[in-house]
């Protein structure tokens, strides 16, 4: 069993209007040696090991995960406990 | 975890820490089982007879309201009230609160509160078609109030935005005593034709217990005696009561009731949807409504979790579940019908003759009780109530404002969180989906059109905790008659009632002093104006730290308009019309919002309210409005003559000159069954010879937007834009 | 004519369009299911609001998954029209039937509110009716309606005329205030607006109209 | 500089509605070998670096970055670029 972790996040171009909120929110709690906060996903996927794992996750991620409009991904491939 | 035994329940006295009392537990022990109930038994007993489930403390004072007129097919007892409106068709609506879990989880628990109350209307068979809320919270001051408001406001809109039903209504006001203990309340109404009307009911030897909806996991296991406990700071100890939503679940499943009651009701004896105890609240009750018994084979419900006991399937909360009782002969048609749209549906049980409720789990009987036992044995009970203290000392106070400047005065009151524009809220609520909206929020009463009819339904929340907490009996008539108003002066009549009854601790004979007269003010006012209460939902032990919030009931009326052509707003519509106030005023400043203002709290007694002119002003409103007399309408309330003026300019931004008898202090009065009220200078004469006496003529709408007011002190030019801006951007203002 | 509305789980504006068509423009609708896979007999193609799949994981990215969708890319490419509104539009921008994204709106919050918007190409299968520039109120429901699109793209939409509707002012903090685009060939129509709930004075604007008239003139001229 | 990672997952009892929908749509592309999908977020923050940064840290994501009623987090710090 492999545990797949996979981070997206938006392209620089695309303003990230969450993290911008989030952003000022830090600031006004008084932390502010905050300079930058993007938010992106987060996904955990649990699988069964075999060969061609890797292609798939890649056409998962293209295909449904995200947007490559505006998004990009990367991922890690772990054992899973 | 091994569960403890029948006698070490007793005794390490557990049953206390859910809610059971010694002589509640000694019933179950010595009259009804005769034998010691076990670990799942004993938190079955705890949880249906909790006061959210059973009404214990409240049951006897709710037998005051009253609850017939012509129109009503159902009344409380059912999951909502049902209405005839005609042509073959009701109207089903009901409230519900869900304060506690949004003071611990902001967002799901005003989010599960909506997911509630439309499960409530689609059990019934109906079609929901609009939402309503009504939100109190501590004033916008601190960080962490405006983030608990900022939640639940998103809470709100993200379950009904989602499901799709628009919120055509609802109220927020700041006060603070919900600093600690938010309100947040929910409404929804729908649409039955009559033929499809289920009761929830389980009854028939051998008829089939089935299962539908989301997967059962430890959600809110013990939510419906959390409710019914005074909340105090261990909040992080009781977060395994949350219960998170999902509306996309909820969507299939409310489309795939309504549509299998409407298509196929043979297949279907009873309906009934899993809310506050879930399995056993919802199994319990549609036997026990059928005197039948119930055997459920817990291993056959669908579960998100591992390892879960018989205890927390039974009392989990999980969100978006329904029980159907279904005739075997129909059970592949239901079970297929169901996974057609995608959604789990098992047989978990069958009813039997026995009148007993039976659970086996893991082929063990866990349960072996009366099905009755669990609802119709609880004991009720009478509780002392006192008239508190300042009530009695304050009744002779009375409060007048000092005017130094008139404009001041107003622009002032226009900025104040219960009087601005709460637009910034509900503008985050699809108001508008279905197409059949005709008054979004921010006139008097949300209207949605009944499609293929020349009907349309008027609805409102209202509440005035203020008022209620000066005199509780006055204040609860004020409470119905307002909402009243605000149904009338959008065109309709009103039809029915559903409330929400937020106290404290009813174990305190002060607040229970004021449940009961409130009650019976509400059920006066309702009398008066034939506005049975078919539904409601009582929430008690709204307290923090020991101080109980204002007595506040929330009263949600329902009114029907037989032509959409009568649909009525508050905005002025053109210049030149003729600007009427409807009603006497007088002097009555005690709880109102320019007594908070110029002395941040509330005090004095309040002025018996005249249900008969009460009565008398909402029928000449209908009528004036029927014969189509009306050009526009909005009720008086909060901040009085002077908010209820601006409110109708600014919609078109247009302005107004009068010229008043009353003093500029009067301008503010709160004094109620008044209307404001303009009609096109062509009706002037059918206006004034219909409303006969109680009428002022007070001047025109302008087409410049300035306030021009001549009052019995002095004449004032208040800059309408100005006045618009301080109204409109108050509450983003604050919300920064 | 014979109008196919798509019925997504989830979608929640189905029944407006399917009114819309019926009551709107008195022409036949039919509600085709997503597990559906021919939308054989239909004259064009309506995508309707709502939150398919609970809009989870990005508004519109599961439905593009479902049984239905490799029929309405067909219909697409044959140059048969296709309309995609709110949830819908997300759904062909996903489907990268429609260039661009629709992602959350600038303030974070969703918006509920009849907007003021400028019809910028009256050429076209879906607004020959209106005329250029012209005003009109419509009302919008979204939180996820800000639309992305790369300086690239926006230039070759300015060049095409692709932009059918701007807001007059920008509601969600779209790309040069664009409401809704159509592909090059000018027979694929997404719009974040609602004009199906603008159909009738009573309910605040009937400035939507037109919009489904234009499609019926448009197909009549065609036949 | 530094930069901070922070990833938020739902408690494993809460209800994960994004999670079983993304599942459902995957096997629904014919990759039938996914076991368990789990949908959180994740955030990047720059900070200036200083003594105290893990407390404010924890300060943020407590109090901002996560429902603690239903979440978890846990975050790294890095150099940033
Ligand atoms: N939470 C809310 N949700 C929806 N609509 C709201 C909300 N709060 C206020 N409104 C709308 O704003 C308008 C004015 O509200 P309010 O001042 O409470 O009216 P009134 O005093 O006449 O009862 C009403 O149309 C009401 O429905
Ligand atoms: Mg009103």
């Amino acid at each position: 069993m492999k545990l797949v972790k996979v981070y997206v996040t938006l392209k620089p171009s695309v303003l990230d209007a969450q993290g911008e909120a989030i952003k000022s929110a830090i600031q006004t709690m008084d932390y502010d040696k905050v300079s930058a906060v993007h938010m992106g996903k987060y996904f955990e996927l649990n699988f069964e090991d075999y060969p061609d794992l890797e292609k798939d996750i890649d056409a998962i991620c293209d295909n449904l995960l995200t947007n490559p409009n505006i998004e990009t991904y990367r991922y890690e491939i772990l054992e899973a406990e | 975890m091994t569960e403890p035994t029948a006698k070490q329940i007793q005794d390490s006295k557990l049953y206390q820490q859910w809610g059971l009392s010694d002589s509640e537990y000694k019933l179950i022990c010595e009259k009804i089982l005769h034998r010691l109930p076990n670990y799942t038994e004993t938190g079955l007993y705890s949880v249906m007879w909790s006061e959210h489930c059973s009404y214990k403390n409240s049951k006897k004072v709710l037998r005051k309201m009253p609850n017939k007129s012509d129109r009503v097919l159902a009344g409380p007892g059912e999951d909502a009230g049902i209405l005839d409106i005609g042509d073959g068709q009701a109207v089903v609506f009901k409230a519900e609160s869900h304060n506690h879990p949004s003071a611990v989880e902001p967002y799901q628990g005003a989010a599960t509160g909506v997911g509630g109350i439309i499960r409530d209307i689609f059990s019934m068979g109906a079609q929901p078609f609009a939402l309503l809320n009504s939100l109190k919270f501590g004033p916008l001051k601190d960080g962490q109030t405006k983030h608990l408001v900022n939640e639940v406001v998103a809470g709100i809109g993200g379950y009904g935005n989602c499901i799709g039903l628009p919120t055509v209504g609802g109220e927020i006001s700041f006060e603070n005593c919900y600093e600690d203990n938010p309100l947040v309340n929910a409404m929804c109404v729908g649409l039955l034709n009559k033929t499809d009307f289920k009761h929830g009911t389980a009854s028939g030897k051998g008829n089939l217990i089935v299962y539908v909806g989301a997967k059962t996991g430890r959600d809110g296991i013990h939510g419906a005696t959390f409710a019914s406990d005074e909340f105090t700071d261990t909040k992080n100890k009781q977060r395994s009561a949350v219960q998170v939503g999902n509306p996309f679940i909820e969507k299939l499943l409310m489309d795939a009731c309504v549509e299998i009651i409407e298509r196929h009701p043979n297949w279907i004896l009873g309906i009934q949807d899993m809310g506050a105890a879930g399995l056993v609240s919802s199994t319990a009750e549609m036997a026990s409504k059928a005197d039948s018994g119930l055997i459920l084979n817990l291993d056959n419900v669908p579960q998100r979790e591992t390892e879960m006991s018989a205890y927390e399937m039974m009392l989990s909360e999980s969100q978006e579940r329904m029980v159907l009782c279904v005739k075997p002969q129909f059970k592949d048609n239901v079970l297929e019908f169901f996974k057609n749209f995608e959604l789990d549906a098992v047989v978990i049980g069958e009813v039997t003759e026995d009148k007993q409720y039976k659970i086996y789990h893991h082929n063990e009987l866990v349960t072996d009780i009366p099905v009755r036992s669990l609802t119709e044995d609880v004991p009720e009970y009478d509780r002392p109530e006192v008239e508190p203290a300042r009530i009695a000392n304050n009744r002779d106070y009375h409060f007048m404002p000092e005017i130094d400047s008139l404009t001041d005065t107003w622009q002032k009151l226009l900025k104040q969180p219960n009087i601005a524009s709460k637009k910034h809220f509900y503008q985050t609520y699809d108001s508008q989906v279905k197409a059949d909206t005709l008054v979004q929020p921010g006139s008097d009463a949300g209207v949605t059109r009944i499609r293929g009819t020349k009907k349309a339904i008027a609805m409102t929340n209202d509440s005035n905790s203020k008022y209620v907490y000066l005199d509780p009996y006055v204040g609860g008539q004020i409470t119905v008659m307002e909402a009243a108003r605000n149904i009338v002066a959008s065109g309709g009549e009103p039809i029915g009632v559903t409330d929400c009854l937020n106290y404290g601790n009813p174990e305190n004979p002060e607040v229970f002093w004021e449940l009961d007269k409130s009650v019976e003010g509400i059920a006066s006012a309702c009398e008066k104006i034939n506005t049975p209460v078919i539904s409601g939902n009582v929430s008690l032990y709204n307290e923090y730290n020991d101080e109980a919030i204002y007595p506040s009931p929330m009263i949600g009326m329902v009114g029907l308009i037989d032509d959409m052509k009568k649909v009525t707003t508050a905005s002025f519509k053109e210049v030149g019309d003729l600007i009427y106030l409807l009603g006497n005023t007088f002097d009555d400043f005690n709880g109102s919002e320019i007594q908070l203002q110029q002395t941040g709290a509330i005090k004095g007694g309040l002025r018996p309210l005249d249900l008969n002119e009460e009565r008398l002003h909402q029928d000449l409103v209908r009528q004036a409005i029927n014969q189509g007399l009306v050009a526009s309408c909005h009720d008086l309330s909060e901040g009085g003559l002077a908010v209820a003026l601006s409110e109708s300019a600014f919609d078109r931004e247009l302005g107004f000159e009068i010229e008043t008898e009353l003093t500029s202090a009067q301008m503010f009065s709160e004094t109620q069954s008044r209307f404001l009220l303009t009609v096109k200078p062509e009706d002037k004469t059918n206006f004034e010879n219909l409303v006969l006496r109680d009428y002022q003529y007070l001047g025109q709408v302008t087409e410049d937007s300035i306030f021009r007011v001549t009052t019995k002190d002095e004449a004032v030019s208040i800059n309408g834009k100005e006045a618009l801006n301080n109204w409109k951007e108050a509450i983003a203002c604050l919300m920064k | 004519m014979k109008f196919a509305v798509v019925n997504f789980p989830g979608s929640n504006c189905d029944m407006d369009l399917y009114y819309a068509i019926k009551d709107g423009i008195k022409e036949e609708a039919e509600l085709v299911d997503y597990r559906q896979t021919s939308l054989e007999g239909f004259d064009g193609v309506l995508i309707p609001g709502g939150f398919s799949y609970g809009d989870y994981l990005r508004s519109g990215a599961i439905a593009v998954h479902a049984p239905i969708i490799s029929e309405i890319v067909r219909f697409a490419n044959e140059g048969r029209f296709v309309l995609g509104i709110c949830n819908g539009f997300q759904i062909l921008t996903e489907l990268h039937l429609l260039p661009g994204a629709l992602i959350q709106n600038e303030k974070s919050r969703f918006i509920c509110e009849t907007v003021t918007l400028q019809v910028m190409n009256d050429q076209t299968m879906f607004t020959n009716q209106y005329t250029k520039n012209e005003k009109i109120r419509i009302p919008v429901a979204h939180g996820e309606g800000r639309y992305y699109c790369d300086e690239q793209t926006l230039t070759e939409l300015k060049a095409n005329d692709q932009i059918v509707f701007r807001y007059n002012e920008n509601v969600n903090g779209s790309v040069d205030q664009i409401a809704g685009v159509m592909n090059r060939q000018g027979n694929v129509l997404g719009m974040m607006p609602h004009p199906e709930r603008a159909l009738e004075d009573i309910v605040g604007s009937s400035d939507g109209l037109k919009l489904f008239q234009s499609i019926i003139n448009q197909v009549r001229v065609n036949n």
